[in-house]
C-alpha cells in the first residue's frame, strides 16, 4: 500500500466525515456524469441542511432529486433547475433556498475555488439581476462584475477511468463540472467505473492528477438518459 | 405572412459562413443546423462541453456520456473536441465562438435581452445564456415578433428580468430582420408578404426605416 | 479543403500581419516546447519594438534570444530571465524594458486574457515590488492583489501533433505555457512536429481545441537542451 | 558543526510523510529527494508542469521535452501526470501541495522571506517562487544561517526585496531549526555540536529558546 493510494471499497467510508449544514460541490450536467452512488449514499445518512453547488438539481426521483425527498438540501447553487417538480414547490415554498448562477460562472467559481483565486472579473451577468449588490469595475470600456471563489467541505464527482493514485480521466460529455468541482473541495471523493494499476494511464493523457483527489471508490452506475433522442437509418 | 419555424432556421442558416464555431440555443437556434449549405461547413459548440456536435444518434448509437446542453443525446463530427465546463465557458466568454444564436421573451432597442425569467412564473435559471449573450460579438436573437394578443416583444425598454445588457445587435422575428444600434431598430428585411406598417406597429422600441427594406429571399 | 483548415505552408505566411509594437504572447518555458521556427521567422522578418509575454527569454543565440541581437524586443513580460547575457546588458543599459511577473501569475494572466476574465485576485506577490501600485484586498482574511489580464496580437506556440483543424496534442513538459499563450493572442499560430487527417485525434485525448488556432505550420526542431542532466546505469 | 548541504538535505527529508506532494527548489531542497525512506512514497511536483518527477534519465533516455523547473532532463515516475502552466500554478497557488523547500537570501521574523532579487547585481526573476510562498501552507526555507562574514541571514526585518509576505513559519539552517510564530523565531533543534550561544549570537531577529533544544539525529 502506497500513501498515494486514494482506493476506498465503501460509499460509507468514502463519504465519512460529511455533517449537517456543510457545503458540497457536486460535478455533472443534468444526469450526465453525475457522482450517483455518492449521492445516494448522501440519501442513506440522512444528513441535513446541505448547501449544493452543481449546475443543476437533478431530476425527480433521479440525481440530486433524491435529496429533495428528505428535505436534506438547505440551498442550491445552480444555473438551472427545472424538470423537477419537487425542486419548484419547495423554491416555492421557501423551504429550499436558490441561488441562480450563471453557468460559466459557476464552473469559474469552481475552478477558481481550487485555483486559489478567491475573486475574479466577468462580463456574464452584468446588469442583471445576477450583478445585483456585486462591485462593477469598466475594464477598457465595457463593464464586469466582481464573482467569488467557491469552496466546499466535499467535493463529489464521477469521472471515467482512474489509477489507484487518483489520477482521472473522464468519458465524453460526462467529463463536464467533474474536474473543476473535484479541485474546490476540502475533501474531494471520486467515483468511476475502472480503476487500474498505476502506470497504465499515459502521463499526457490524464485529465486531471491525483493531488486532488482525497478518496476514490469503483461503482456501477445507471446513467439515466434525460432525453433519448435518435434518428433513423 | 410570418415566417414559419423552418424558415426562421432557414433565414438565421444564412447568417452562417464557412469555418464559423456556432453556438445555437434550443428551439429554432437548433433547427437552423439543418440548413448549413452543402458547400459550407460549421461547427457546432454544445457549453456542456462539446466542440463539433453532430447529428442525433442512431438507435444503436446512442451513448449516455454523450449528450448535448439540452440534455439530448448526440454524436461527435470528426475533427470534435471535448473538454470541461470551465475551457467551454472560458471559450465562450473570452470571445472565441464565431455565432450564438438564443431565443429571447424580449429584446429592446438597447440592444438589452430577457430570456430567462418570468417572475411570479417557475423560475428554471439562466443555464448559459448569461455567458452566451456577454461573451459573443455577433449574435442574433431569434423570436415572435409580438405575443398571440399583439404586444410588441421588440420594445423601448425590457420589462422582464435582463439576461444580458446592451449586448444584442441583430434580431429575426418571424416579421423582420432588425439590427440594434444607438438606442434605434433597424428594419433590415420584411418576412415575404409582411408590409412595413405591420411590423412599425407590431414594434415598441424606436424604428428605423431605410428606404430599401427587401424581403427576405430562401 | 474545409473553412477549419488552419493549415499554413510557410512561415511567412504563418506570420502575416505581425507588424512593429505588435504584443506578442509565447509559449514554452526555458527552451523546452518554443516556437523556435516562428521567432526565428520574426528575427528573418526584422519587426521592431514588439512586447513578448513569455515566461523565459531564452539564451544567448536561442530562442527569444536571437530577437535580441537586433533589438527586436522593447518589452519582455517574463518571470525568470537568467542565462542570458545580452539580455541583461540590454536591460542594464535601459534598451529593454522588463516587466518581472510571478510565473503562476504570468500563466494565469494569459489564460484569463483567452478566458474573457479581465482581471483576477491573487495572493503572489502581496507585499512584495510585484505587488506595487495594484489594488490590495482581503478575502477571508488573508490579503490578495489584483492582477490584469494578457492580450497579444499574436500567439506563437509549439504543439506535438494536430490536426488540420488545429486540435492539438502537447508532449511531456513542452506543454507547458503553450494551451494558455494560444489563447491569448488575436491571431494565434501554432507550429507542430505532425499533422495528421482530421477524426484522427481522439476527442477526449484533445489538450486544446481548434478553435483557438488560427494558423498551423508543420516544422522541424532542434530541441536544444539546456541542461543536459544523466545518470549512470 | 553546522550542516553539510547533504546533512541540510537529509533534514529536510525527515519533514517528509508518506503520501506527500512535494516541490522542491533548486539546490540543497533538490538534494533531499535522495533521503526519502525507503518506507515512505513521495511525489515530487515541478512547477513547469510534471507531478511525479524521477530520476535524471539514463543517457538514452533523454527527452528535450522532458525537463524540470531547473530545466534538467529528467523522467516520470508510474503515476506521473503532465498539465499545463496554468493548472500547475492552480494546483500550487490552490494549496494543493503539501510541502515546499526552497531557498532564500534572508527570512526575517515576521514570516517574510526574500530570495529572487539583489538590487544592482542581476535581476534574474523569481520565476514560480512567489507563487509557492504564496500558495503553500508547508514550507522549509533552507539557508546558511549567516554569510561567509558572519552577518545574520535570520533577521528582525528582510533588508532585500520581498518573494513573500508573512508565510513562512519554518527554517532550516546550517546551525539549526527554527519555527517562526507571533514575530519571534523559536528555536527548535540545533546542529550537532553547536551550542545556543553561537546560534543566538548568529540570529538577527527576537529569538524564543525552550528549555529543551535537541540536535538534530540523522
Amino acid at each position: 500500500m502506497s500513501g498515494f493510494d486514494k482506493v476506498v471499497t465503501s460509499y460509507e467510508e468514502a463519504l465519512e466525515g460529511l455533517e449537517d449544514n456543510m457545503t458540497i460541490i457536486a460535478g455533472g450536467f443534468g444526469l450526465c456524469g453525475i457522482p450517483e452512488n455518492l449521492i445516494k449514499e448522501i440519501k442513506r445518512r440522512g444528513t441535513k441542511g446541505l448547501t449544493i453547488a452543481s449546475n443543476n438539481a437533478g431530476v425527480d426521483g433521479k440525481g440530486l432529486g433524491i435529496l429533495l425527498e428528505d428535505q436534506q438540501i438547505k440551498k442550491m447553487i445552480a444555473s438551472y433547475v427545472g424538470e423537477n417538480a419537487l425542486f419548484e414547490a419547495q423554491m416555492m415554498s421557501g423551504e429550499l433556498e436558490v441561488e441562480l448562477t450563471p453557468q460559466g460562472t459557476l464552473a469559474e467559481k469552481m475552478r477558481a475555488g481550487g485555483a486559489g483565486i478567491p475573486a475574479f472579473f466577468t462580463a456574464t451577468g452584468y446588469g442583471t439581476p445576477v450583478g445585483e449588490g456585486k462591485e462593477v469595475r469598466e475594464f477598457d470600456g465595457r463593464n464586469y462584475i466582481l464573482e467569488e471563489a467557491l469552496y466546499g467541505d466535499f467535493s463529489i464527482a464521477k469521472a471515467w477511468k482512474a489509477d489507484r493514485y487518483g489520477n482521472l480521466m473522464f468519458r465524453k460529455t460526462a467529463r463536464n463540472f467533474n474536474p473543476m468541482a473535484i479541485t474546490a473541495g476540502k475533501i474531494s471523493v471520486v467515483e468511476v467505473e475502472e480503476i487500474v494499476e498505476v502506470g497504465q494511464l499515459d502521463p499526457d493523457e490524464i485529465h486531471l492528477p491525483g493531488i486532488y483527489v482525497n478518496r476514490l471508490i469503483q461503482g456501477t452506475f445507471e446513467k439515466t438518459i434525460e432525453q433519448r433522442t435518435v434518428r433513423s437509418a | 405572412m410570418a415566417l414559419t419555424r423552418e424558415q426562421l432556421a432557414q433565414r438565421v442558416a444564412q447568417e452562417f459562413k464557412d469555418g464559423y464555431y456556432v453556438n445555437l440555443g434550443i428551439g429554432i437556434p437548433t433547427l437552423a443546423a439543418n440548413y448549413i449549405p452543402d458547400d459550407m461547413q460549421v461547427m457546432l459548440q454544445s457549453e456542456n462541453g462539446l466542440l463539433g456536435m453532430g447529428a442525433f444518434p442512431l438507435d444503436e448509437e446512442v451513448d449516455a456520456d454523450l449528450i448535448n446542453a439540452g440534455k439530448q443525446t448526440v454524436t461527435m463530427v470528426p475533427g470534435a473536441s471535448i473538454f470541461s465546463s470551465a475551457e467551454s465557458f472560458a471559450m465562450i466568454r473570452g470571445g472565441h465562438v464565431d455565432l450564438t444564436v438564443l431565443g429571447a421573451f424580449e429584446v429592446d432597442c438597447q440592444g438589452n435581452i430577457a430570456s430567462y425569467m418570468i417572475p411570479g412564473k417557475l423560475i428554471k435559471g439562466m443555464g448559459g445564456a448569461m455567458d452566451l449573450v456577454a461573451g459573443a460579438d455577433n449574435i442574433i436573437v431569434t423570436m415572435t415578433h409580438a405575443s398571440k394578443s399583439g404586444a410588441s416583444k421588440l420594445l423601448a425598454e425590457c420589462t422582464l428580468p435582463l439576461t444580458g445588457k446592451g449586448c444584442i445587435k441583430r434580431v429575426l422575428t418571424d416579421l423582420a430582420l432588425m439590427d440594434i444600434a444607438d438606442g434605434k431598430f433597424i428594419l433590415r428585411e420584411r418576412a415575404p408578404g409582411v408590409t412595413i406598417e405591420e411590423i412599425a406597429k407590431l414594434t415598441g422600441g424606436e424604428l428605423v426605416i431605410p428606404d430599401n427594406v427587401p424581403e427576405m429571399t430562401f
